[in-house]
């Protein structure tokens, strides 16, 4: 009955583990700081994870389909500025479109790359980052950019607006997530993005396009970073060049902590959304205890492990690992 | 008579919820022979593993003569004498043969250094009994398959063996080889060691064991002396039910040609290959591992570009490049590798059943769910799959329900050509015959079936006619009349008899 | 070998001063820059010094960037050294780990210039001049200026300040840091820095930490941000937050920064143009190689400037 | 000649004819783009060269055997920075005060080993654990980042020993003291990998990890030595390095672990483990120094380095991918 009991409580941490985590920090922080669970900060919170959640999303999808993509903050960079430059060169209602186009097109590379000609996906992302990073400062000129009528445009929507009280990046972010969400779990393509994760030859045998599929995860990614992007320009009408710095390693310990496996096959976009917000609320929950920034990285590094360590512990059904 | 080598003694190892083994004994004798047995699921492994110290039991002990071991890992279990082949290569193909076969114990020098000329002259003294084509220096990756398998057994004659356990040795050799292994075999034997062998094939086991232990469900069904018994007693102790290993052959009128290939060729793989299956048949391709077989399936699967020839299904010429290509044109692979190419294991059961068609089950924007299930339930029930339920993953069922699972994805995209490339392969005794049933029930429903396979057995059983193909070309073709287990071995063995069909 | 290098550097400065005032052969000057492209001040910079190098027909240059790295910056020492440019002009990502390297050139008998920030004082030996903005000043004006708004406020015996941070490690961001948080104590006793936090240089991650600083203060007055642009970003988050009547005070006046005190929401900043920080540092060197006499700290002054004087001054162009 | 011979040469030789690719070029367009008098490929500027790789190139020897291991080590710019950290922190503690220049070995003796724990505490968590390497190193980037600024908050932190300075920058043979220790290095771990029992089962495990745990090789202390021997060489990269430049700013060393991946991956190493070389890693790595070098020598920008330096990594894994093309016959997955 024991062995029983202790199975139990194995299977709900392995399926739960990292919502049962998420709890214990709220309520932990919440004693540290009453503060902490006001509703100003949980929006607050979840505003600023909106960014890095969006692209979160997309980064989902390139992990489930076994990949990586390292190449998100310097594309959110890219958009960023592309976007806001040609805010006053082409108006928004035209910057918009042509910026998804942009960025899509580099994600559609990638795609092409990793998918059609299958080269390793670590390597051609990191290519990818420091390439895309040339581009903006090419095209920026270095510059930083900045919307000349702060006060006068409607671009402003998107990440300064409020719908029913609550912040529009949450409502895209929560859309986007509901959205995608679905697309993965009911649709026939989130279908092929676990198969093809999960055994890519045996996808190929039962006449999935295996190229076409990881090609697809790519734009997906791409069109996220976009959104991102668009957010980010709104929010802050004006950029630098390195905006997305360093983004790509946030984004993946958000699918990580997730559960996502690297290995591809695995992950959803609830628990993607779940490691966005535990990333966001230690983030915030360590500033509101009043401890040093650095802290928040080694208390990251702990949590990343420890969430990953217990979800493959649970699965193999023992802490430590059968390695000799 | 002397005192075994190993002996095992009331053996009991449960994990959470299973009891996979339940009190096995048995003894294994110097210059013994002892073939063990069982379904897959039988236990077979994890006795293996108990074996290998890479599970502790939780009763019982193992005797390696008179002394109780205590297997605490891999590195004790070969210190005492106790060597594995494995079934699946567990080779580093980067390597050179050398450094492979001495895995783990490279020789060493000064400063750690790897002692290069005593470890290729160990290795040399041992292939040179082995009677390979192939040196010690050799990259493993260059090698065909056939010979890793040779590299693997190798291994087993590099230490002081007491006791050799060899694990579906013969999956991938040819004949040739296979005799070499079988005086291989035959050595350790004349110099007192013990053998344990574990195989499905019997032909194998009567020829070269001299006792036979079965395990069933775990649990130890006896001993048996090999002269003793035959097939059928064997079988019937693994399952308890009997088998039907007879010829046969359609009694149902033939259909249409469905399949049509001319000339066909792919490079150095194959060439010039010309066959046709008709509805309502069952075609055997019978043949060495490297014949060409499996080629010709992916080829006619879109997986592999021809460099000439046509196909004609329905007697109509197609292209066909990519599986979803062959797949729209109603063709259907079950893939020689189940693990590998035919499964996902992460993947529950329904969703691996339905994934050729998931683009077609649709409900709006998304896959139409209860559709799904109202699929798997149907070939669950049609081939007896047993699981839990559609939410089981896939990597959770025993090799037999698996296999199921692939054909049941294939049977219901209702093709017009089945293709079975070693439909049986690696799994128990019961399943298999459950499937032969099965493809001879499709066959008498009017599909046309193109079975590939490398146990002679299961051609003569299952087919109406057999292609006997050797390095890329076919032999000859015979009718069920025609075939006898001879002139099917000569033609593989490319042995041109004249008599071209 | 290296003493090869060093006669035919001494030969070459030895004959420098003649050669440059005919004006024949012209001066090679070597510039190794920070990190460009990380924000428009240093592009900006990188231009200017460009576009007065090539207005400049006694002068060719030669335009290096570390990209944040003192190895590479370093590497990049040892290249012009070895390519025997007649100056070098160095903005340092480091300003102690460069002093061997710039030691390296003094050797080599070529002088090196100082641009920006400048290096720690064991390197001065070995440097001709230092041309750039007064840090620490900066910072020290910055407190002044947050200070004074907080007299005519009447609040600067209770107001509560907090502090944004640039790049962590970098000297520019450490000497601002030093330079506001010893002179506020100085002017505004009563005035205290609630929390510090580093904002990278970044307008978005300091919009971030703002937020927080938000939810954890109900009572901030005052917000010191090591540049304009983080300023602009805590500024944006406040501005979302709904916070009025907070006093912002930055450093380097971006364009940003400047329209958000043309807007009245920013309260004042420090001037500081990267075009004459790079037309000084050219001089400087120009200076140097033509012997004339150069200060040891050749400051460009970099004024106070806020919603009050701002008409003094033109929109910055980046 | 066996089969593939050609092809094989081909693919280990390419690094080196990427290198004379880059050489032509930058002496070719040097000679119309360059300030300088001095030709690209001076004899100075090549040891220069050498010298100037030895930061990337001491880690990348590290990287190699972790890679060839089929693991991945992230951590070691911030393992790195640490190493420098405690090296010219020592220096000053009170406890060595009266050793005078003696605690020069002492520091340096410190700060290797500060580094081959911190590579052994990664290697402890991956074996232990199960946990991926590249996670589990992703985390202790951050976390030994941490650290760094635990140390000494957002200060540089600064000792200059001119004793040190000197040794550093000295010469012998023509040659620095960074390109001895670089040579030294590869010398050293190319023996390990060719030559040594444990550099052997490191392809191995790296090629089929199954294989290598049937075979009674104990993979997990194994990998575990492989970690520690990378956070020692980062180490060592920092001993060199510092004990010439004597200061380090908390955020040195970011970004060094893509450069190095990249200079092993150009060098030939397989990214999922059993295959690579220490020559191919000291081919990427000199390949790696000698573009930036020669962007800078020829007056690109910073974007324009940027944007080469990403494309000439995704040109390189075409160019290997053309090379293992089979033929028409090649299975399509």
């Amino acid at each position: 009955m024991a062995t029983l009991t202790k199975q139990q409580i194995g299977s709900v941490l392995a399926k739960q583990g990292i919502l049962i985590a998420f709890v214990v920090f709220i309520i932990a922080f919440t004693i540290a700081n009453p503060r902490f669970l006001s509703p100003d900060n949980i929006l607050s919170v979840v505003r600023s994870s909106a960014i890095l959640g969006v692209m979160a999303l997309g980064v989902t999808f390139v992990v489930i389909s076994g990949n990586l993509d390292l190449s998100v903050g310097s594309m959110m960079s890219f958009s960023t500025i592309v976007v806001l430059d040609l805010h006053d060169k082409i108006g928004p209602a035209m910057a918009i479109p042509v910026m998804f186009a942009m960025t899509i097109a580099l994600g559609a590379l990638i795609g092409f790359l990793v998918g059609y000609l299958k080269l390793n996906s670590l390597i051609v992302t990191l290519g990818m980052l420091s390439a895309i990073h040339g581009l903006t400062l090419t095209y920026s000129g270095g510059q930083n950019m900045d919307i000349a009528d702060k006060e006068g445009t409607w671009f402003s929507v998107f990440g300064q607006g409020t719908a029913m009280g609550i912040p529009v990046p949450i409502l895209i972010f929560v859309a986007l997530a509901a959205l995608l969400g679905l697309v993965l779990s009911k649709t026939a393509f989130g279908r092929k993005v676990y198969a093809v994760g999960g055994n890519g030859t045996a996808a190929t045998f039962s006449g999935i396009r295996r190229a076409r599929t990881v090609f697809l995860c790519y734009i997906m990614s791409a069109t996220c970073v976009a959104t991102a992007g668009l957010i980010q320009a709104s929010r802050s009408l004006g950029s630098q060049n390195t905006v997305g710095q360093g983004l790509e390693l946030e984004v993946l310990a958000a699918v990580i902590l997730g559960g996502a496996s690297l290995l591809g096959g695995s992950g959803t976009i609830f628990k993607t959304v779940i490691g966005v917000l535990i990333l966001g609320f230690i983030q915030n929950g360590l500033l509101l205890m009043g401890l040093q920034f650095y802290v928040q990285f080694i208390v990251t590094w702990v949590i990343i492990i420890l969430a990953v360590w217990l979800d493959i512990a649970a699965k193999r059904g023992k802490l430590w690992s059968p390695i000799a | 008579m002397s005192d075994p080598v190993l002996r095992l003694e009331g053996i009991v190892k449960t994990f959470p919820g299973v009891r996979a083994l339940d009190g096995v004994s048995f003894s294994v004798m110097p210059g013994e022979v002892h073939a063990l047995m069982g379904e897959n699921g039988a236990g077979k492994s994890t006795l293996m593993k108990v074996l290998g110290g890479i599970h502790q039991p939780n009763e019982g002990h193992i005797f390696m003569g008179d002394e109780k071991a205590v297997m605490a890992g891999p590195l004790e279990a070969k210190a005492k004498g106790i060597v594995f082949i494995h079934q699946e290569l567990s080779l580093a193909e980067e390597l050179s043969v050398a450094e492979n076969i001495y895995l783990g114990e490279l020789p060493r020098k000064s400063f750690g250094r790897v002692d290069w000329s005593t470890l290729e002259e160990n290795t040399n003294t041992i292939l040179k009994k082995l009677n390979v084509g192939f040196d010690a220096t050799t990259r493993v990756g260059d090698l065909s398959i056939a010979n890793q398998q040779m590299v693997e057994i190798a291994r087993a004659l590099t230490v002081d063996a007491k006791a050799v356990i060899f694990d579906e040795p013969t999956a991938s050799l040819t004949d040739a080889e296979k005799s070499v292994l079988f005086d291989v075999i035959a050595d350790l034997k004349a110099d007192g060691v013990g053998i344990i062998y574990i195989s499905h094939r019997m032909e194998e086991i009567f020829k070269i064991t001299d006792r036979i232990s079965v395990l069933r469900d775990g649990q130890y069904q006896g001993t048996v002396n090999t002269r003793d018994s035959n097939e059928e007693s064997v079988t019937q102790m693994m399952i308890g039910r009997k088998l039907d290993l007879s010829r046969n052959a359609s009694h149902h009128e033939l259909g249409d040609v469905a399949l049509e290939v001319r000339g066909l060729s792919c490079g150095k793989l194959y060439s010039d290959i010309s066959f046709e299956v008709r509805r309502g048949e069952v075609v055997g391709f019978y043949g060495l591992v490297g014949a060409g077989r499996t080629e010709i399936a992916e080829t006619l699967f879109g997986l592999r570009d021809p460099s000439g020839g046509q196909i004609l299904l329905n007697g109509e010429e197609v292209r066909i490049s990519s599986p979803a290509d062959a797949i729209a044109r109603g063709i259907s692979l079950v893939p020689e590798d189940r693990k590998g190419q035919g499964l996902v294991l992460g993947m529950n059961c329904r969703d691996n059943m339905t994934l050729p068609q998931v683009d077609d089950l649709k409900a709006g924007p998304f896959v139409a769910e209860g559709a799904e299930i109202a699929i798997f339930d149907q070939y669950r029930d049609r081939l007896d799959i047993r699981t839990p339920g559609w939410k089981q993953q896939v990597g959770n069922l025993s090799g037999g329900n698996q296999q199921k699972i692939v054909i049941g994805k294939w049977l219901s995209m209702h093709p017009n050509v089945l293709i079975v490339d070693e439909p049986t392969r690696g799994i128990d005794v019961g399943s298999k015959s459950e499937i032969h049933k099965l493809l001879r029930e499709l066959a008498a429903q009017g599909y046309a079936v193109m079975v590939i396979s490398s146990e002679m057995p299961e051609v003569l059983h299952v087919s109406d006619r057999t292609v006997a193909m050797y390095s890329g070309q076919i032999m000859r073709t015979f009718t069920s009349d025609e075939v006898t287990e001879d002139n099917l071995i000569q033609a593989i063995s490319g042995i041109k008899s004249g008599q071209a069909a | 070998m290296t003493l090869r290098t060093t006669l035919i550097a001494s030969t070459a400065i030895a004959f420098a001063g003649a050669a440059f005032a005919d004006g024949h052969s012209p001066m090679k000057i070597g510039i190794t820059q920070n990190n460009v492209g990380v924000d428009s001040y240093q592009t900006t910079y990188e231009k200017a010094f460009i576009a007065a190098a090539e207005a400049n027909d006694k002068v060719e240059s030669v335009v290096l960037d570390a990209g944040g790295d003192v190895a590479r910056q370093i590497a990049q020492m040892e290249d012009l050294i070895q390519q025997e440019v007649d100056a070098i002009i160095i903005w340092p990502t480091n300003g102690e780990a460069v002093i061997p390297a710039v030691r390296k050139a003094h050797q080599a008998g070529i002088p090196v210039i100082v641009t920006n920030s400048n290096i720690a004082e064991a390197g001065f030996d070995f440097v001709k001049s230092f041309s750039g903005p007064d840090n620490i000043t900066q910072g020290a004006r910055s407190a002044e200026i947050m200070c004074d708004k907080f007299k005519d406020m009447g609040i600067e015996n209770e107001a509560q300040v907090v502090h944004i941070t640039g790049q962590p490690g970098y000297t520019t961001a450490i000497e601002r840091a030093k330079g506001f948080e010893d002179r506020l104590p100085e002017v505004c006793p009563s005035v205290t820095v609630v929390d510090t936090q580093p904002g990278d240089w970044n307008r978005e991650k300091s919009q971030q930490v703002m937020e927080a600083f938000l939810v954890k203060y109900d009572d901030i007055d005052g917000v010191y941000a090591g540049d304009d642009n983080m300023g602009v970003g805590a500024l944006n988050a406040a501005k979302a937050a709904g916070r009025d009547g907070i006093i912002f005070v930055g450093a380097t006046n971006f364009a940003v920064g400047y329209e958000a005190m043309a807007a009245g929401d920013y309260w004042g900043s420090i001037y500081q143009s990267p075009v004459d920080d790079a037309e000084a540092a050219l001089q400087t060197a120009i200076d140097v190689l033509s012997g004339a006499d150069v200060p040891f700290l050749n400051y460009f002054d970099t004024p106070k400037i806020t919603q009050d004087n701002m008409g003094d001054y033109t929109k910055p162009v980046f | 000649m066996k089969p593939g011979t050609l092809s094989k040469s081909l693919k280990s030789g390419a690094i080196w004819g990427f290198i004379v690719l880059e050489l032509i070029f930058f002496s070719i367009a040097g000679e119309f783009l360059s300030l300088s008098d001095k030709a690209f490929m001076d004899w100075e500027n090549m040891l220069l060269l050498l010298k100037q790789s030895a930061p990337i190139g001491i880690i990348a020897m590290g990287m190699t055997i972790v890679m060839v291991n089929g693991n991945i080590d992230l951590s070691v710019g911030a393992t790195f920075a640490i190493a420098a950290i405690v090296l010219l922190d020592s220096m000053t503690w009170p406890i060595f005060a009266g050793l005078g220049d003696w605690v020069i070995p002492v520091a340096w003796l410190l700060a290797l080993a500060v580094g081959a724990m911190l590579g052994a505490l990664n290697g402890f968590i991956v074996w232990k654990t199960g946990v991926d390497a590249f996670i589990v190193t992703l985390g202790s980037m951050l976390g030994y980042r941490g650290i760094v600024f635990m140390f000494n908050g957002e200060q540089p932190t600064s000792h200059l020993n001119w004793t040190l300075v000197d040794f550093a920058e000295a010469e012998f043979l023509g040659l620095a003291t960074a390109s001895w220790f670089l040579l030294g290095v590869t010398l050293v771990i190319w023996f390990v990998m060719a030559k040594t029992v444990h550099g052997r089962n490191a392809y191995a495990i790296g090629d089929n990890r199954e294989a290598a745990v049937n075979a009674g090789i104990r993979v997990g202390p194994h990998m575990m030595i492989n970690f520690a021997i990378i956070g020692f060489l980062a180490a060592l990269s920092a001993v060199v390095f510092y004990s010439e430049s004597g200061s380090v700013n908390p955020n040195d060393g970011q970004l060094y672990e893509l450069w190095v991946i990249t200079a092993v991956v150009l060098g030939g190493t397989k990214i999922t483990g059993g295959a690579g070389s220490v020559i191919g890693t000291f081919g990427g790595v000199i390949a790696i120094q000698l573009l930036r070098k020669g962007l800078g020598h020829i007056g690109a920008d910073t974007s324009t380095v940027n944007l080469v330096i990403g494309l000439i990594l995704i040109a390189v894994l075409i160019l290997d991918r053309q090379l293992n093309v089979k033929g028409k016959e090649e299975l399509k997955v």
